[in-house]
């Protein structure tokens, strides 16, 4: 009741004549809230700065952009602000959370708009779109997006004799471990229990983290099985060295010394990444996901999505300027700037971007493995629960060397029974 | 007495005269009423604030306990539900293990370290009050501080303590990483923070002990340990009653140190109920399963108290020594 | 009707006994009047009431013919000294002294100059800032009367004020209050389970036991005349000498011509006559005692004598010192005191 | 003659003694020192394998990147702030509290000193819940007053202070009558200065507390505008992409430098503060 609700109310809006006077008379002040330091934070002042000097002058419309912490903190502030009734007017969004925001009535939908401006949906990669669409509505247009992919240590390959371009398939991941380890005593691969690459690993054996309709776990599948005895096997013949916990700190720590070749990250990190390569005297290169049974990789980062709490003014305004940041200009600028993924056909087709592929290919890796094995992320709210209970399980596998089978079993009959992915 | 002056104040003195007040009935009454509800003002401020931040928040909690709600979406009455995925949850059942493990030995290896060292320390020389004023600092700093020290003291990989074991040929442990080694290491690091405070408090209760006890019991030609448990003990044993329960609180509370140090820890092996209640509320958005927890949370201290104060409040002893 | 008076006065904590029951007392103005009595006599409660620091269950009391019902105890015009002095710690001594003037928003001009004038009178001008803790016993004993003096009260309460100094100080603080006290001319209310300093500082004394009054009167005619056992005993040291009549053998009171009813006999240790058995004065009846003890003072000397009938004392001003041995104990019969059944003397 | 207490320690003799004392020092001084030498570091020696225990030159910068990466003034500011106002406010309500409980026999008395007797055993991880959601709904989320009025009493420090005023003799308050002096002059002029140790205590115990506090800060404020150090230091700990320990290390110096100079400082009355609470 509540979705149709606000769709009445804006048609109401669109219907009204001058959608927005050229300069209206007292400026509209919109907040713009982000997530994540270094580059993505320089990237989104810049961004903001630049609309506030064109489009928002003609339009006469002011952003701030204003620092949330990680997506959870910024999730946990926008039900506060939404709680409290003053949401700020455009926000980033993990595209995980789209669908439980969007049904609560927190973010409001952007078809009337997209239909209005004739935005041209087909532009954007077709795996991007996938968690910006909530039964059949949108209600967030790709911004930061990225995906995961194997960075190498070119040097280390080179001294173990090996092709720098990197493994395609996961037989060639496990001779490229072997001969690394024997060659230069050094890990083929350090991994930490990431929730997010092990989507990969999934659909790379046909499969997802959870069934097609989202309400039960494949933790339990014989495709999830064989992935976690794939690298338990490398790890118990010392290949590959598995470090528990999300944070990514301890895997860098093996990167920056050289221990390990191999590792996966978002290409969002990729210019951090290069950065790093530099200060350390190695060189980094990039490819795709190893692929199993075909390539396949989870798209990530945030969309920008329309909160609901805000006056029609504010709320044109606040579409202006997600149109404007989503455009293919803005999208180029913000693709070169992080590493995020180009997010539209036609940011590819830019100059600019030509030369810097020519320059650096490494950030066309991303790019190429998304158009063609881009998917989405499962978006019920209750994957969140799901995700801590695979996280434990990769711990107890990998770190901690607990038997596959009854963890596993263990895990889905918990999530089973604690419904977690239950209906509402 | 000097009685010069003696002589000198004789002339001045006049028995003083003091203006009786005509008592005005309704001025005895007014000041009467007032006298009565003084206690009630001053108490006001204090119990108000209880009221508002304490008592009103566990009522709501006790009431949302009943409802699965995820703070922006609408709220379903499940009654009992909660409760009930709480016992049938198996991670619930580590968590409570967890919490009282931690518990149990954080306070028993503090308190008997705090024994030992504040025996050591009792005498005031020069370089105890240096060593008491190192163990204290400790607990002076935050625990955000302490969390970090020790995490990267205890990194399996670059941490000194894996290098130290390593010097003396032992192999390095994964003290964080490890499912089985990670709560002893959290009780290192508790032990570490607060065996400070609960040196100072057991060595000033021990100074509160008249000297002639031990006098009276080098005459008797008592042995030293013998005199520890059967003078320090006894004559200590209300500070040390207070400072065990308000140790257990202090554990039973942890929170800081688990979200900093281990995040719950490796398979859920560091997880303790109140974090655990903060994971539920603020992350997985389950805030009706989350209140269940406190509500549990709340009988436990309850009943641990209560139990605490019962076992061991009589053999407690009370009053002076000299 | 000035002084202090109490009238049907009655005190019981809680629901229990009361400790005080009916109690008639008159306080003469400007008099040095003593309760003294044994701990637990109810003497400390009757001063607490007099100061309005504990409520009478029943009756009144008087202070100069004003009821004292319902007034504070700091509009009664009394001051208190404390057995434990009662100083505040945290203030000077000035500022002990001055807080009661400060209260009573005496001007500073005046204020200035009564402390001045009463820190002379006890000779701490030199401690004027110091704190309590910083003093001796003897000092702090003077601060808590000095603080009690400069409100220039009508009368000062004492309860047991003395009992922490040591003996020396004792005796020399009790000269300088019956000094004080005949200066200022104020009614003094002195409470204390000590009789020498009853018997040294009283002007009047009223023997308390049980909350009852045994007897009251000047410190000579509670000496000297007794009205029962109990104050005879209780005054003078070492106390009267009694004897149980049978004891003296069946028909004693015939014998020894005693008036009607006597139960028992006392007399005075310095009355006591020690004899060997030969050339008995004329009117003293004396029988055997084995010396056990000797007590030798300086100008006086104690003897204990255990005989038939009880320890007997003596008390020798003077003369040469007896040797331990048998003797021969008595007294005369005009220094006889005779008690009935009740102890209530028979005159 | 002063005994000398347990075995060990008779029969040991200076060396042992000396040994152990070496062995306290090193327990207790030996994190600190490290954490020192890690801010000094650069991101290489940092990982450096055997890690070494001097550094020829000290890697100052690394205090810049703490200054970049938070607005560690502004949160030096809002820790101040919030750490005295909570102390000023339990001022206000604990000693009118604590006398009313130790000199005044009133109907509810003991029912209302049970009640803060049981909220002290209450932690404040229990009532966080429906705190957040009551200042959500007020707006107050991200603002002084949810990080200050949670905590304007404290039932420990009422607990305390009742059994200071509980241990003036009685005869003081008499004395005091009798001079004639009112409720408030008894308070003001005659009691708050005898229970001065105390409350003075109450107040270091109460400083530690609140400005060392990482729960309530974290949980209560998203952003920086009223977050305090302990919290903005964390936020080092998640800086996206890499272990910066040296930075984090440093940051870490910067929170705990404060604490620690007014340590130095009133060191000797800190302990003797709370040598004075253990005898109670």
């Amino acid at each position: 009741m509540k979705k149709a609700f606000v769709l009445l109310a804006l048609l109401a809006v669109i219907a009204s004549p001058a959608v927005l006077p050229a300069a209206a008379a007292a400026p509209v002040d919109l907040t713009f809230w982000y997530s994540w330091t270094d580059k993505i934070q320089e990237n989104n002042i810049n961004l903001a700065k630049m609309f506030n000097e064109t489009r928002g002058k003609e339009l006469g419309i002011r952003v701030t952009a204003e620092y949330q912490g990680t997506y959870d903190e910024l999730h946990q502030k926008l039900q506060a602000a939404y709680v409290a009734g003053k949401t700020p007017s455009v926000t980033v969004m993990e595209i995980a959370s789209v669908r439980r925001f969007a049904e609560s009535g927190v973010i409001m939908p952007l078809s009337p708009y997209i239909e209005r401006d004739k935005i041209d949906m087909d532009d954007f990669f077709k795996g991007l779109l996938i968690n910006c669409n909530v039964g059949g509505t949108w209600y967030g247009l790709p911004y930061l997006r990225s995906t995961p992919i194997l960075y190498m240590n070119a040097t280390l390959l080179k001294r173990a004799g090996l092709d720098p371009s990197g493994p395609k398939t996961w037989d060639e991941l496990a001779e490229y471990c072997k001969a690394i380890k024997e060659k230069t005593g050094a890990y083929g691969i350090t991994l930490n229990s990431d929730i997010w690459i092990f989507e990969a690993f999934m659909l790379e054996n046909g499969a997802t983290t959870l069934t097609p309709d989202e309400s039960k776990s494949n933790i339990n599948s014989p495709e999830s099985r064989h992935v976690f005895a794939f690298f338990k096997d490398l790890v118990d013949k010392g290949y590959v060295r598995c470090v528990a916990g999300e944070d990514y700190g301890k895997v860098f720590a093996d990167i920056m010394n050289q221990k390990t070749a191999m590792f996966f990250d978002s290409t969002a990190d990729l210019t951090y990444n290069l950065e790093l390569a530099r200060e350390n005297g190695y060189e980094i290169n990039t490819c795709f996901i190893p692929s199993k049974k075909t390539y396949g990789v989870p798209t990530g980062g945030c969309n920008l999505v329309l909160t609901s709490r805000q006056t029609d003014r504010e709320r044109d305004a606040a579409w202006e300027f997600i149109k404007w940041m989503t455009d293919s200009k803005q999208a180029a600028y913000a693709h070169s700037y992080t590493g995020y993924v180009a997010t539209r056909r036609s940011v590819v087709e830019l100059p600019e971007i030509r030369t810097l592929y020519k320059e650096t290919p490494q950030f066309k890796v991303a790019l190429d493995q998304l158009e063609q094995y881009g998917h989405g992320r499962p978006m019920n709210p209750g994957y969140a629960q799901v995700m801590v209970e695979w996280t434990a399980a990769m711990d107890a596998i990998w770190s901690n060397g607990a038997d596959i089978g009854s963890t596993l079993s263990a895990a889905d009959a918990k999530i089973t029974r604690m419904n977690m992915l239950g209906a509402k | 007495m000097g009685n010069r002056e003696m002589e000198k104040a004789m002339d001045a003195y006049v028995p003083l005269e003091l203006p009786m007040p005509k008592a005005v009935a309704i001025q005895k009454l007014l000041r009467r009423a007032a006298r009565a509800a003084t206690p009630y003002i001053m108490v006001a401020p204090a119990i108000l604030t209880l009221c508002v931040f304490v008592v009103y928040p566990i009522l709501y909690m006790v009431w949302l306990s009943a409802y699965r709600w995820d703070m922006i979406g609408p709220m379903v009455y499940v009654g009992f539900g909660n409760f009930a995925e709480l016992f049938s949850n198996p991670d619930f059942y580590l968590v409570m293990g967890n919490t009282f493990k931690f518990m149990f030995l954080t306070v028993s290896v503090s308190i008997v370290l705090a024994l030992l060292l504040a025996v050591y320390l009792k005498a005031n020389t020069r370089v105890n009050a240096l060593l008491r004023s190192f163990i204290f600092v400790p607990y002076v700093i935050s625990m955000v501080s302490v969390a970090f020290i020790w995490a990267w003291l205890m990194n399996s990989e670059y941490g000194l303590l894996n290098f130290m074991l390593g010097k003396a040929g032992m192999s390095g442990v994964r003290w964080l990483e490890d499912a089985g080694v990670a709560m002893y290491s959290m009780i290192i690091v508790a032990v570490w923070k607060g065996l400070g405070y609960n040196v100072i408090i057991l060595v000033s209760a021990m100074h509160a002990i008249p000297n002639q006890l031990y006098e009276a019991a080098a005459l008797d030609n008592t042995r030293p340990l013998r005199a520890f448990f059967r003078i320090t003990l006894p004559m200590i044993s209300p500070t040390l009653f207070f400072l065990t329960l308000m140790n257990i609180i202090a554990a039973f509370k942890v929170f800081d140190q688990v979200a900093l140090m281990t995040g719950g820890g490796p398979v859920n092996a560091t997880n303790t109920l109140v974090f655990d209640i903060y994971q539920f509320g603020f992350k997985f958005y389950q805030l009706g399963y989350a209140s269940a927890q406190g509500v549990l949370l709340m009988l436990l201290i309850a009943v641990c108290t209560a139990a605490y104060f019962g076992a061991l409040s009589r053999r407690v002893h009370y009053g002076g020594g000299a | 009707m000035t002084g202090i008076e109490l009238r049907g006065v009655e005190k019981a904590y809680g629901g229990n006994q009361p400790v005080i029951e009916n109690l008639d007392l008159q306080i003469e103005e400007g008099s040095f009047t003593v309760l003294l009595g044994p701990s637990g006599c109810g003497k400390s409660t009757i001063l607490r009431m007099i100061a309005g620091l504990e409520k009478e269950t029943a009756g009144e009391i008087f202070i100069n013919g004003e009821d004292m019902r319902g007034t504070s105890p700091g509009a009664r015009g009394i001051a208190m000294v404390f057995q434990n002095y009662a100083l505040y710690p945290t203030m000077t001594v000035k500022e002990n002294i001055e807080f009661g003037l400060k209260n009573i928003k005496v001007p500073k001009a005046e204020r200035e100059a009564r402390v001045d004038e009463v820190v002379r009178m006890v000779g701490l001008t030199e401690y004027i800032n110091r704190k309590p803790q910083y003093l001796s016993g003897g000092q702090r004993q003077r601060v808590a009367l000095a603080r009690a003096i400069v409100k220039k009260p009508r009368v000062f309460l004492m309860d047991e004020p003395l009992s922490n100094l040591d003996a020396k100080l004792r005796a020399q603080i009790r000269t300088d209050l019956i000094e004080l006290h005949r200066k200022l001319g104020a009614t003094f209310v002195y409470v204390t389970h000590d009789q020498v300093e009853a018997m040294s500082m009283g002007t009047d004394i009223v023997l308390l036991e049980g909350g009852k009054i045994r007897q009251q009167g000047t410190p000579q005619s509670i000496y000297s005349a007794p009205r029962n056992l109990f104050t005879a005993q209780f005054i003078g040291a070492p106390p009267m000498n009694v004897i149980k009549a049978e004891d003296l053998g069946p028909g004693a009171v015939s014998i020894y011509k005693l008036p009607r009813g006597t139960a028992s006999l006392g007399f005075r240790p310095e009355h006591t006559v020690i004899g060997d058995g030969t050339g008995v004065p004329k009117g003293v009846d004396l029988f055997r005692g084995e010396l056990v003890a000797r007590e030798i003072l300086g100008d006086h000397a104690i003897y204990k004598f255990k005989t038939d009938l009880g320890i007997v004392h003596a008390k020798v001003m003077s003369g040469s010192i007896v040797e331990y041995g048998e003797w021969f104990v008595g007294a005369e019969r005009k220094y006889l005191y005779c008690f009935d059944e009740k102890g209530d003397a028979i005159i | 003659m002063r005994v000398q207490m347990p075995a060990f320690r008779r029969a040991s003799g200076g060396a042992c003694r000396t040994a152990v004392n070496f062995l306290i020092f090193a327990v207790f001084f030996i994190p600190f020192y490290w954490m020192f030498l890690t801010a000094i570091k650069n991101l290489g020696q940092t990982l450096q394998t055997p890690p070494t225990f001097w550094v020829a030159r000290a890697h100052w910068e690394n205090f810049n990147r703490v200054f970049e990466a938070i607005p560690f003034f502004s949160m030096l500011k809002n820790n101040a702030i919030m750490t005295f106002g909570i102390m000023i406010c339990q001022f206000f309500t604990v000693i009118p509290a604590a006398y009313a409980f130790a000199r005044f026999k009133f109907k509810g008395g003991g029912f209302l000193f049970g009640l803060t007797l049981a909220t002290m055993m209450i932690p404040a991880q229990l009532v966080f819940l429906p705190l957040f959601l009551m200042f959500s709904k007020m707006g107050m989320v991200n603002s002084y007053a949810s990080l200050i009025l949670p905590w304007a009493t404290s039932p420990f420090a009422i607990f305390m202070l009742r059994q200071a005023f509980k241990q003036v003799p009685q005869e003081l308050i008499e004395a005091a009558k009798l001079d004639n002096a009112n409720e408030w002059k008894i308070i003001f002029k005659l009691m708050l200065p005898i229970a001065r140790p105390t409350i003075i205590t109450l107040g270091l115990i109460t400083f530690i507390l609140n400005w060392n506090d990482y729960f309530w800060p974290f949980v209560l404020t998203t952003d920086n505008t009223v977050r305090t150090l302990p919290v903005g230091i964390t936020s080092l700990n998640i800086v996206d992409g890499g272990v910066k320990y040296h930075i984090l290390m440093a940051g870490n110096l910067l929170l705990v430098a404060p604490v620690l100079v007014v340590f130095l400082f009133a060191q000797k009355q800190i302990i003797k503060a709370f040598t004075y609470m253990g005898g109670k």
